[in-house]
């Protein structure tokens, strides 16, 4: 009986009696599923485009911001390194294109998913050896982000917003309205969505197939850095935040493999959930059941929706 | 002349003999639904028996006459038995026979049951039913799609044997009876009649008696020593007395294994799988696997081919004296054993001939080139020359005394003799009983005192006293100016190029030697495809000028080695051309064995002939042409003539000849 | 082409390991350094491995080795990987080393075992396995100064003598912030103990490995709860970002405390001089202002004969590498001592760690005057439980910020006991100590 | 509607019954009452335009498609709809359109797979492969080999079919169908993309199948020589409605068929 | 060049339908095993056996545990890790509750309750396929790398929180724990990889591997031939994660000795992957061959430095490593997708055809 209340009553009780603690949460989740949804966005950018399930997102993550502060340490100006980064993630994309993609055209998503782990663990050892393995502390302030929190006291306790987080949620909502317009609008947007359909229509574009590819995997690549240097500055640049990205699964089974909006809701969704399940919840089982809670909760969307929230509805022919 | 032990002197007898001699060994495989469906000798006694109280019980009696037509099938070699058996007389027919031939052997026969490989054969003899009265029952061994056929005079192989085996059990001295019939037969009985496809002319029956073929076959199994432990693969016309023999009466002899390949095309796979220790083949067999070698390593990488061919050179240098067991430098001994690991013996495994022990090719000469290559990869091939009406042999060659050039002495029991004319003459117990039912023409083959005229010109040559055949005794001519022109023997050097398929050399009586040429699809397919050459069909191929370069390269290259043999200098090909379509038997230009008919393709194509002679460059010919299916059409086309310089007869040749 | 590419790979995997069992220690004592300079924790492992590198290269520049005889250091490359070790074990067994130290806790429960077949002892310098402290059942493993639980209870230590005394703990919530790892959870049942005895409430705040750098809604937990003092048992990317939250939930960073895994100029510098006031256990000094260290940048650093950047001489971490080597240096000083061989083995050095003994004047000798607290081993105390400091983050860089505490001794060896008595009871059939017992010198 | 069918006598009873069967995807109407019947050792044509509904019959009849009105009489027993599974156990069988054949498997193993039905040795057995397992696989390869020599297949035996050219392909499935020995087949379009021998080879394994084995057969068609060769019945559909329904000669003079025939060329 | 096939005739379909029909295959799998039960114990050192030989083999199980998950029956599963973790915490229970059992007992033992647990994680597979399955069987991964951490009973409520690997012996001599030499338990390793590896091999040729293969290949013509597909798909989680288990039990017991929770970490899941996918999935020996390639490979880099006087740093060589791995696994899949097995297949063929090109 004292379990049920402790499931079903006490939560609750706990919200109501500490609603400054209800919003920090919420908020909290707020800030982690937008940073979630960024890196979501990046997988399904590539994932509609090429058919390649990249499990290198999460290192790219790294690799960005390692590259942006490694640039910085040799004594780089910021935006000028920031610039350079930019830069090095399009060669990147062009990189991957012609060794990677091209070659294996054509083949299973399995193999491509493999190639991926072949690229993960390139960019490992690469940033590695050219930037060193020492986590490093992000430039939040020469890039003029901004730090500190915004308090707001009341009664009912307090809820801290730091500043980076609002940065976060704003340079994320504007980077997400972006890659939306450049999507929706743009000639190699409609080429973008063509390709998802048929490769063929997407040469009616007049777009080649190879150009597409580079052109996600760059715009996967800045989405990376930006969540880099947002996650860097929240905590620091180290090879360790990789597994950070393995939370963008989740969410992709919630919001769809090939969903821009699902991408979003579901990093929502999971962003906030696993606060509020470990934060309410958590304690039952002694904590840190954040790590697995999301993939229960996506397990659970998946039993009833196995195509993802947004994603097509599978029609199996024969 | 030994006579034979009365108690085996049929195939039956002997199969008796051998149930309880080799009861558990395997008589006969057939590769079948998959595998390897394998009898013993007492399992064939068995099946034997059954089908022939069968065919009794169907009224098949003493005397009569059966056909048996089809492919290699166990069942097929069983009915031949299970008739003889009851002291009636196979008549085994080529299955790819047409059936307007098959119905002259039919009717000419008085064949009055047939056994028949499946539906093909049956609607092929139910199509001439109307010309073979006597012909009461057929009986099939592949009951597919012959449902709705009418049954009354259909039955299938099974049902006879159940027939059979209900008989036996119901009735307790039908096993006696039928043993007893069985031994009512003696060797002087006539066995079995062969239908010669013949060079000319109609077929004629060739008679022969058990005794003709136990005795060859026994002097064969002692001249190779073959035993109970030999493995053969059947896949040769069962109307040919070659395979009679072979797979027949040697293995009845014997007691060794005869395998049944599960289809036409699988043979090599076949042959590979069981690994024969004694085969036979027409030169044409050895002849396909070179070529197919020589395709496949054009394709091979540059260093693999290298290897290949340095140690192909090595065999050819000196395998045959390694096989021969002469002495040879050591050096020379441990390259061979390099080769043998890297090439020969791959090379034989791949053809499935790892294990023969003696290989025979007969039928055709053999291109000395080729018959080289094999000896020179370890293959222990040897020459024998045979005939239908001599119970296939007359010479052999035997081991350690192998020449490329003769078809080997005498037999054992064989007498030879070359007739004033050059003929080569033959009297020995396989000798034939006569053509049946055409004592003229046995008169003229079959002297009174048991000689027979084999057709063939030939002498014996004064090295090694081994038998030389130069060519049909008919067809050996001479140029107009006094030269000897042997074609066939210009020919088998042509057919040694893989790319050269058929030639047909002409020149009797002519001032000079022309040669028209099939060329070889496969090889010169493959050639086309690497050198980019489109063609659309083989008669465009044939017309390609850059195919006329290359053959004209061959021919040349045939003059010039001509040139340097005395007798046969003076005629090298100053002509050339190739044919616009494949010879084939359909039309009659080669026989069901495959070999030419020179007299009918020189009138079928004698406005080429004549455009070799008039110096015109190219000459217009249309021919008639059977289809597959039967029906006939003509093809028209316009072939081109290439001329080619000769060369002059070898300076060192004169001198020494001076 | 393609069969030439799987030829050629085959024949490099097949060839490689041949050459490996071919390869010979020179003369020389051969110490290999298990290092992680790679992988997540690398930035914790470049700085140790540097002190340790540099000191022990600092005795073959300036001394020609110890006693004479040259050090062979070799480098093998863990990547902080359980597997990798085990296999830079396997790999440098051959060489015949002295010493081995695994700096990874996963590595150490492997070596464990392996120590007394292979007679190589293990010094795993406060780290490893807290039981190994016992001599008497570890015979080959070493873990001086302090164990885990002697850093937790210097912390209860330091607690009471903030608040007022042992008797003003009761009713106060200490909130343990761990990895949830083993390494992280070691201090747990100490800390248990002293909470029933002195009365206050522990409170667990494990962070899974994964969510290292995501523990806000932890932090939250915190918040709610508002235990008094906080004790951190972190590790890599986890301490600076558990910093960043404390302050993000305005935790008081004097109450604030890391054991000495949380304690490197790294962990902090991402919190900048938000997270002053937070101090980190600590047991070696800090800074370049000893003669040794001055000795390193004369022989070692400004030779360019390391992969230091000079900045970075000194620093917590580095310095504690230079600790570590003090230790290998002075077991073999000793071994050579009681053996009067200069050609030491791990068998002597065994028994030049049993009898360490750095005396204050010994540090002070060595060039690092008051650098640690003096070090005695025995053969049944292989830890010392020496006395702990504490370094304060003074926004920019660490200073010591107290005088050596000493750990609750009477409450720690009864843990090391019986933890000790359960792994060997655990493992049936542990040897028993058949080492004799060498007099201290 | 159905005129008797010149060799109705041969027929035996009805095997198969569909009854006013209707099926729609999301508002689109598939089929639309559509009721005809499958008898006892006949070969039955489906035939239809394009879009006509036809594949849609093929699956609801073997349990892909759960229609949403009607009722299906297989074997005497009633039921809405089937499930794929219970339809193969029940003995209906079924080649496709597009070929769905196992492309990484064998030809042989793609037949013997068609007998998993069939085989029952547990799975103790099947880890050691030895005993009663191997004893059931050989039984099964044997019945196997048969339907491999019957198509005329051998020499494909061990190869993957994935590299098979497309009318073998075509055999094989035929193949893998047979070996459930079904009562009921199911052919959907088994001549499509087939040349003139290819097709000609086809029909006489149909015919034969129907022949020697007694198999009852549905089938889709598109050339129509072939359907009036083959078929004894043929059904014809239009936009998921039945239109005409009899022999093949019948069905040729319905005025609704050519219409909608001639119709087609939009 | 090697292979002589004359005369290899089959006349029953059993031996038609051998794993090995040819007579050169099976001497070659003869002399690989005298070769691992005879040459390596002769020659071995601790670094073969014990760094190299043990893991090659437990890796190998695994990946065969997984290929005939992903390779055989085409789900895909990132679990492997958690479930080879079950296994061995299983056997640390089995041992420790009953510990006069023979530890090889339990080694196999283990594999069935790894065997339950894959079963429940492999229920979505009835309505999810192919990645999200993936990360469904990530769930999986997570739940239990957390429950090894959090539940104490399962690791003895050891201090170190790791499994101690207690002393077992079988028939006296030492097989677990720290006196047992890495010859006992090498060659424990080699003869239970040999053994599930031959069951492997006959489940994979029978009827169940057909079941497999066809959901694989085409799933919905799978249940037309009445092929239940749930009831085959839970099957082969069981079976693959039995075998994940056994080398999970293995990997702790045989070869650490001791281990933390994080071994199991989603790190071997992706690790056991890599080795199915560039061995070949859906063949056996491409499990052994990924195993090689996977697991040696860094290990064979690293020492290439040391051994050839290379100046390089450890830690640069180890960077460079993970470049060079990177680099070739994407070199492999350009060249071979199928795997090393196909292109050993295509050599094995190329040596069948001998001295022909094809």
């Amino acid at each position: 009986m004292h379990i049920l209340y402790l499931i079903f009553v006490d939560p609750f009780v706990q919200m109501v009696h500490a609603p400054d603690l209800l919003m920090q949460t919420l908020w909290d989740g707020l800030v982690g599923g937008v940073l979630y949804a960024l890196i979501a966005l990046g997988f399904v950018l590539i994932f509609k485009a090429s058919g390649v399930f990249n499990f290198a997102q999460g290192i790219m993550v790294v690799f960005a911001a390692l590259t942006l502060v490694g640039l910085h340490e040799h004594g780089v100006p910021a935006f000028v390194a920031l610039g350079l980064t930019i830069l090095v993630m399009l060669v990147l994309a062009f990189g991957v294109e012609r060794l990677m993609l091209r070659p294996l055209v054509n083949q299973s998503e399995i193999i491509l998913f493999m190639a991926t782990f072949g690229l993960t663990y390139f960019l490992i050892g690469f940033g590695q050896l050219v930037f060193g393995g020492n986590p490093k502390v992000m430039i939040a302030d020469d890039l003029y982000l901004p730090s500190g929190a915004i308090e707001w006291k009341g009664h009912f306790g307090f809820v801290s917003l730091q500043k980076i987080d609002i940065a976060a949620v704003v340079i994320a909502s504007i980077m997400v309205a972006v890659l939306a317009v450049f999507f929706q609008r743009t000639r190699i947007g409609r080429a973008l969505r063509a390709v998802a359909d048929s490769h063929q229509a997407a040469l009616s574009v007049g777009i080649s197939l190879e150009q597409i590819w580079v052109i996600v995997w760059f715009a996967a690549g800045v989405v990376a850095l930006t969540t880099g240097i947002m996650w860097g500055a929240r905590s620091e640049v180290s090879f360790s935040l990789q597994i950070i990205a393995l939370k963008a699964l989740p969410v992709l089974i919630l919001g769809g493999f090939t969903s821009i909006p699902g991408a979003i809701v579901g990093g929502l969704i999971i962003g906030i959930g696993e606060k509020l399940g470990e934060f309410y919840w958590g304690p039952l089982l002694g904590g840190g059941i954040e790590n697995w809670l999301a993939y229960v909760i996506a397990l659970g969307f998946l039993i009833f929706r196995p195509q993802g929230l947004f994603g097509e509805k599978i029609i199996e022919r024969i | 002349m030994p006579s034979l032990d009365p108690s085996l002197d049929t195939l039956p007898k002997l199969l008796v003999h051998n149930a309880s001699a080799f009861g558990s060994r395997p008589a006969m495989r057939h590769k079948d639904l998959g595998i390897w469906q394998t009898w013993t000798w007492a399992q064939v006694l068995d099946e034997v028996r059954a089908f022939s109280v069968g065919l009794a019980e169907l009224g098949l009696k003493r005397g009569d006459k059966f056909t048996i037509i089809g492919s290699n099938r166990p069942r097929l070699y069983w009915a031949i038995c299970a008739g003889q058996a009851l002291g009636a007389i196979p008549v085994p027919v080529y299955a790819d026979a047409v059936a307007d031939e098959m119905a002259y052997v039919l009717a000419h026969a008085e064949v009055t049951l047939a056994v028949v490989e499946d539906q093909e054969q049956v609607d092929k003899v139910i199509s001439i039913a109307e010309q073979l009265p006597q012909l009461s029952q057929v009986i099939y061994d592949e009951p597919r799609g012959l449902k709705d056929y009418n049954h009354a005079r259909l039955t299938s192989f099974e049902d006879v044997q159940a027939i059979g085996r209900k008989k036996l059990a119901g009735d307790a001295d039908c096993r006696q009876r039928w043993e007893a019939g069985l031994r009512r037969g003696a060797g002087k009985d006539l066995s079995v009649i062969l239908y010669t496809s013949g060079t000319t002319g109609r077929s004629k029956g060739v008679m022969l008696t058990y005794e003709n073929t136990i005795v060859s076959a026994r002097n064969a199994n002692a001249f190779d020593r073959l035993d109970e432990k030999e493995e053969v693969i059947a896949y040769l016309p069962l109307a040919w007395i070659g395979d009679y023999i072979f797979s027949y009466v040697q293995a009845y002899t014997a007691g060794y294994c005869v395998n049944c390949p599960e289809a036409q095309d699988t043979v090599v796979q076949d042959r590979r799988e069981i690994g024969t220790t004694y085969a036979f083949a027409p030169p044409r067999v050895y002849e396909n696997l070179l070529t197919i070698t020589m395709v496949r390593m054009a394709d091979a990488s540059p260093l693999k081919r290298k290897v290949f061919d340095f140690f192909i050179g090595v065999a050819r240098r000196w395998g045959e004296k390694i096989l021969d067991r002469e002495r040879v430098p050591l050096h020379v001994r441990l390259l061979y054993a390099l080769g043998d690991f890297f090439v020969y013996g791959p090379l034989k495994n791949q053809f499935g001939l790892s294990r023969v022990r003696i290989g025979y090719t007969a039928g055709e000469a053999i291109g000395p080139e080729l018959f080289r290559f094999y000896r020179g990869i370890g293959l222990n091939l040897k020459q024998l020359y045979g005939q239908t009406e001599a119970s296939v042999y007359v010479t052999a060659q035997p081991d350690g005394k192998i020449y490329c050039d003769t078809v080997g002495q005498a037999s054992p029991d064989v007498e030879l003799k070359i007739s004033d004319s050059g003929e080569v003459l033959y009297r020995s117990p396989g000798v034939f009983a006569g053509y049946y039912k055409d004592p003229e023409k046995t008169a003229e083959v079959l002297t009174p005192d048991g000689w027979v005229h084999t057709g063939d010109a030939g002498f014996f040559d004064p090295k090694n006293g081994q038998l030389k055949i130069i060519d049909r005794a008919k067809d050996v001519g001479r140029l107009k100016d006094g030269t000897v022109f042997a074609p066939k023997y210009i020919e088998n050097k042509l057919k040694f190029y893989p790319n050269i398929r058929e030639a047909v050399a002409i020149g009797s009586g002519r001032d000079f030697a022309c040669a028209m040429i099939n060329i070889d699809l496969t090889a010169v397919g493959s050639w086309a495809e690497r050198n980019n050459v489109v063609y659309g069909s083989y008669q465009e191929l044939a017309a390609n000028p850059r195919v006329y370069d290359m053959i004209a390269q061959h021919i040349d290259e045939m003059n010039r080695s001509l040139a340097e043999e005395e007798v046969m200098a003076g005629a090298q090909i100053h002509r050339f051309l190739i044919l616009h379509k494949e010879l084939d038997p359909d039309d009659g230009e080669l026989t069901r064995t495959q070999k030419l008919r020179r007299g009918h393709i020189i009138d079928r194509y004698s406005p080429l002939v004549e455009a070799f002679y008039n110096g015109s460059t190219d000459a217009q010919i249309t021919t008639q042409v059977t289809f597959e299916d039967g029906h006939k059409g003509t093809i028209a086309a316009r072939v081109a003539i290439r001329d080619l310089k000769p060369y002059p007869a070898r300076a060192a040749k004169m001198e020494r000849a001076a | 082409m393609r069969l030439k590419l799987l030829v050629l790979g085959l024949a490099l995997v097949t060839a490689v390991p041949a050459a490996v069992t071919a390869a010979q220690a020179a003369d020389g004592i051969y110490i290999p350094l298990m290092s992680y300079r790679t992988g997540p924790y690398s930035g914790a492992g470049i700085a140790i491995f540097n002190g340790m590198h540099d000191y022990l290269n600092l005795l073959n520049a300036r001394d020609g080795g110890i006693g004479g005889v040259r050090l062979i250091v070799e480098e093998c490359e863990t990547g902080y990987d359980t597997k990798k070790g085990v296999e830079c074990y396997d790999a440098t067994k051959g060489k015949n080393p002295v010493v081995s130290t695994p700096y990874s806790t996963g590595i150490t429960l492997q070596l464990i075992p392996k120590a007394s077949v292979d007679k190589i002892p293990v010094l795993s310098m406060a780290y490893g396995l807290s039981a190994s402290a016992d001599g008497n059942d570890f015979p080959w493993v070493f873990n001086p100064p302090a164990t885990y639980w002697d850093g937790a209870s210097a912390f209860v230590r330091h607690v009471a003598d903030v608040e007022g005394g042992f008797d003003k703990l009761k009713g106060k919530t200490i909130g343990l912030v761990h990895l949830d790892a083993p390494y992280g959870k070691e201090p747990i049942p100490l800390l248990e103990a002293l909470a029933k005895d002195y009365g206050f409430t522990l409170k667990l705040y494990p962070i899974p490995g994964a969510q290292m750098q995501n523990q806000t809604s932890l932090w939250l937990d915190i918040r709610r709860d508002r235990p008094d003092w906080i004790f951190m048992q972190g590790w890599g990317a986890m301490n600076p970002t558990a910093l960043k939250e404390a302050i993000k939930v305005n935790f008081p960073m004097d109450h604030f405390i890391g054991n000495w895994w949380a304690g490197g100029e790294d962990d902090v510098r991402p919190a900048g001089p938000e997270a002053k006031g937070y101090s980190a256990l600590g047991f070696s000094g800090v800074g370049r202002d000893y003669p040794a260290i001055q000795d390193i940048l004369k022989y070692v650093v400004d030779k360019g004969n390391t992969q230091t950047p000079k900045e970075k001489v000194g620093e917590v971490l580095y310095n504690r590498g230079v600790m570590n080597a003090v230790l290998i240096a002075e077991a073999i000083r000793g071994a050579q001592h009681l053996t009067g061989k200069k050609q030491v083995t791990g068998e002597d050095v065994r028994r030049g760690l049993e009898t360490l003994n750095i005396t204050e004047a010994r540090w002070k000798e060595l060039g690092l005057p008051a650098f640690a607290a003096p070090i005695h081993l025995s053969c049944a105390d292989h830890n010392g439980h020496n006395g702990i400091y504490l370094a304060r983050w003074d926004g920019t860089k660490w200073t010591k910020a107290s005088g050596w505490i000493e750990p609750i001794k009477d409450k720690v060896l009864p843990l090391i006991d019986s933890a000790a008595n359960s792994y060997v009871s655990a493992n049936a059939g542990w040897p028993k100590r058949s080492e004799a017992c060498d007099k201290s010198s | 509607m159905r005129a008797p069918s010149s060799n109705e006598t041969a027929l035996g009873e009805v095997l198969l019954a569909v009854e006013e069967v209707s099926l729609s995807f999301g508002g689109v109407r598939a089929l639309t009452g559509v009721s005809f019947d499958i008898r006892k050792g006949e070969i039955r044509a489906i035939i239809g335009p394009n879009g006509a509904g036809k594949t849609s019959m093929l699956n609801v009849v073997n349990g892909f498609y759960q229609p949403q009105s009607g009722r299906i009489t297989f074997k005497g027993n009633v039921r809405n709809s089937m499930r794929p599974y219970a339809a193969a156990r029940g003995g209906i069988a079924r080649t496709f359109q597009n070929l769905a054949l196992f492309r990484g498997m064998t030809t042989l193993d793609n037949i013997l797979a068609g007998r998993a039905l069939k085989m029952h040795r547990g799975f103790f057995w099947q880890l050691l492969r030895y005993g009663p397992a191997l004893q059931e696989e050989v039984e099964h390869r044997r019945r196997v080999e048969e339907i491999i020599d019957f198509l005329e297949i051998a020499a494909i035996r061990k190869v993957q079919v994935g590299r098979l050219p497309y009318g073998l392909q075509k055999r094989v499935e035929l193949g893998r169908a047979l070996a459930m020995e079904p009562d009921l087949l199911l052919l959907d379009e088994p001549m499509a993309g087939m040349n003139l021998e290819e097709k000609e080879d086809m029909s006489r394994f149909i015919i034969d199948v129907n022949q020697q084995y007694g198999t009852t057969i549905a089938l889709i068609e598109h050339d129509m020589g072939v359907v009036m060769d083959l078929s004894d019945r043929v059904v014809v559909l239009d936009y998921g409605r039945k239109i005409a329904d009899g022999t093949p000669d019948e069905v040729k003079r319905d005025k609704d068929v050519i219409r909608a025939y001639l119709g087609e060329t939009h | 060049m090697l292979y002589r096939e004359v005369g290899q005739y089959k006349s029953n379909y059993a031996a038609d339908m051998a794993v090995f029909p040819i007579l050169q295959d099976r001497i070659g799998i003869a002399v690989i095993l005298v070769i691992a039960y005879v040459v390596f114990p002769l020659i071995g050192n601790d670094f073969l056996l014990n760094t190299i030989l043990i893991p090659f083999l437990i890796f190998s199980l695994a990946a065969i545990g997984l290929n005939l998950l992903t390779g055989y029956t085409g789900l895909l599963s990132l679990g492997t890790g958690a479930f080879m973790g079950v296994g061995a915490y299983a056997c640390l229970k089995l041992t420790t509750i009953f510990p006069h059992v023979n530890i090889l007992i339990w080694i196999l033992a283990s594999g069935f309750f790894s065997s339950a647990i894959g079963v429940l994680f492999g229920l979505p597979s009835l309505r999810i396929k192919g990645f999200y399955l993936a990360v469904a069987t990530l769930a999986a991964q997570f739940f239990l790398e957390w429950c090894f951490i959090r539940i104490p009973w399962l690791y003895n409520y050891s201090v170190s929180g790791a499994i101690e690997v207690p002393l077992r012996t079988f028939m006296g001599i030492p097989m677990t724990g720290p006196t047992a030499t890495s010859l006992t338990r090498y060659l424990a390793v080699l003869t239970i990889v040999v053994a599930m590896t031959w069951v492997a091999s006959n489940i994979v040729h029978g009827r169940i591997g057909r079941m497999w293969m066809s959901v694989r290949d085409m799933d919905l013509a799978a249940e037309l031939i009445g092929i239940r597909l749930f009831r085959t798909k839970l099957l082969a989680f069981a079976v693959s994660s039995f075998y994940c288990g056994v080398a999970g039990a293995m990997m702790v017991f045989l070869w650490y000795g001791g281990a933390e929770a994080e071994v199991f970490a989603i790190d071997q899941s992706f690790l056991i992957l890599f080795m199915v996918i560039i061995g070949g999935l859906g063949t056996l020996i491409g499990s052994f061959f990924g195993s090689a390639l996977i697991y040696i490979l860094p290990i064979a880099l690293r020492l290439i430095p040391a051994n050839f006087g290379i100046p390089i740093r450890p830690a640069a060589a180890e960077q460079l490593t993970f470049v060079i791995v990177g680099a070739l696994i994407i070199v492999f899949l350009v060249v071979e997708p199928n795997g090393l097995a196909r292109l050993w297949q295509i050599g094995k063929q190329k040596l069948r055809v001998w001295p022909f090109p094809y």
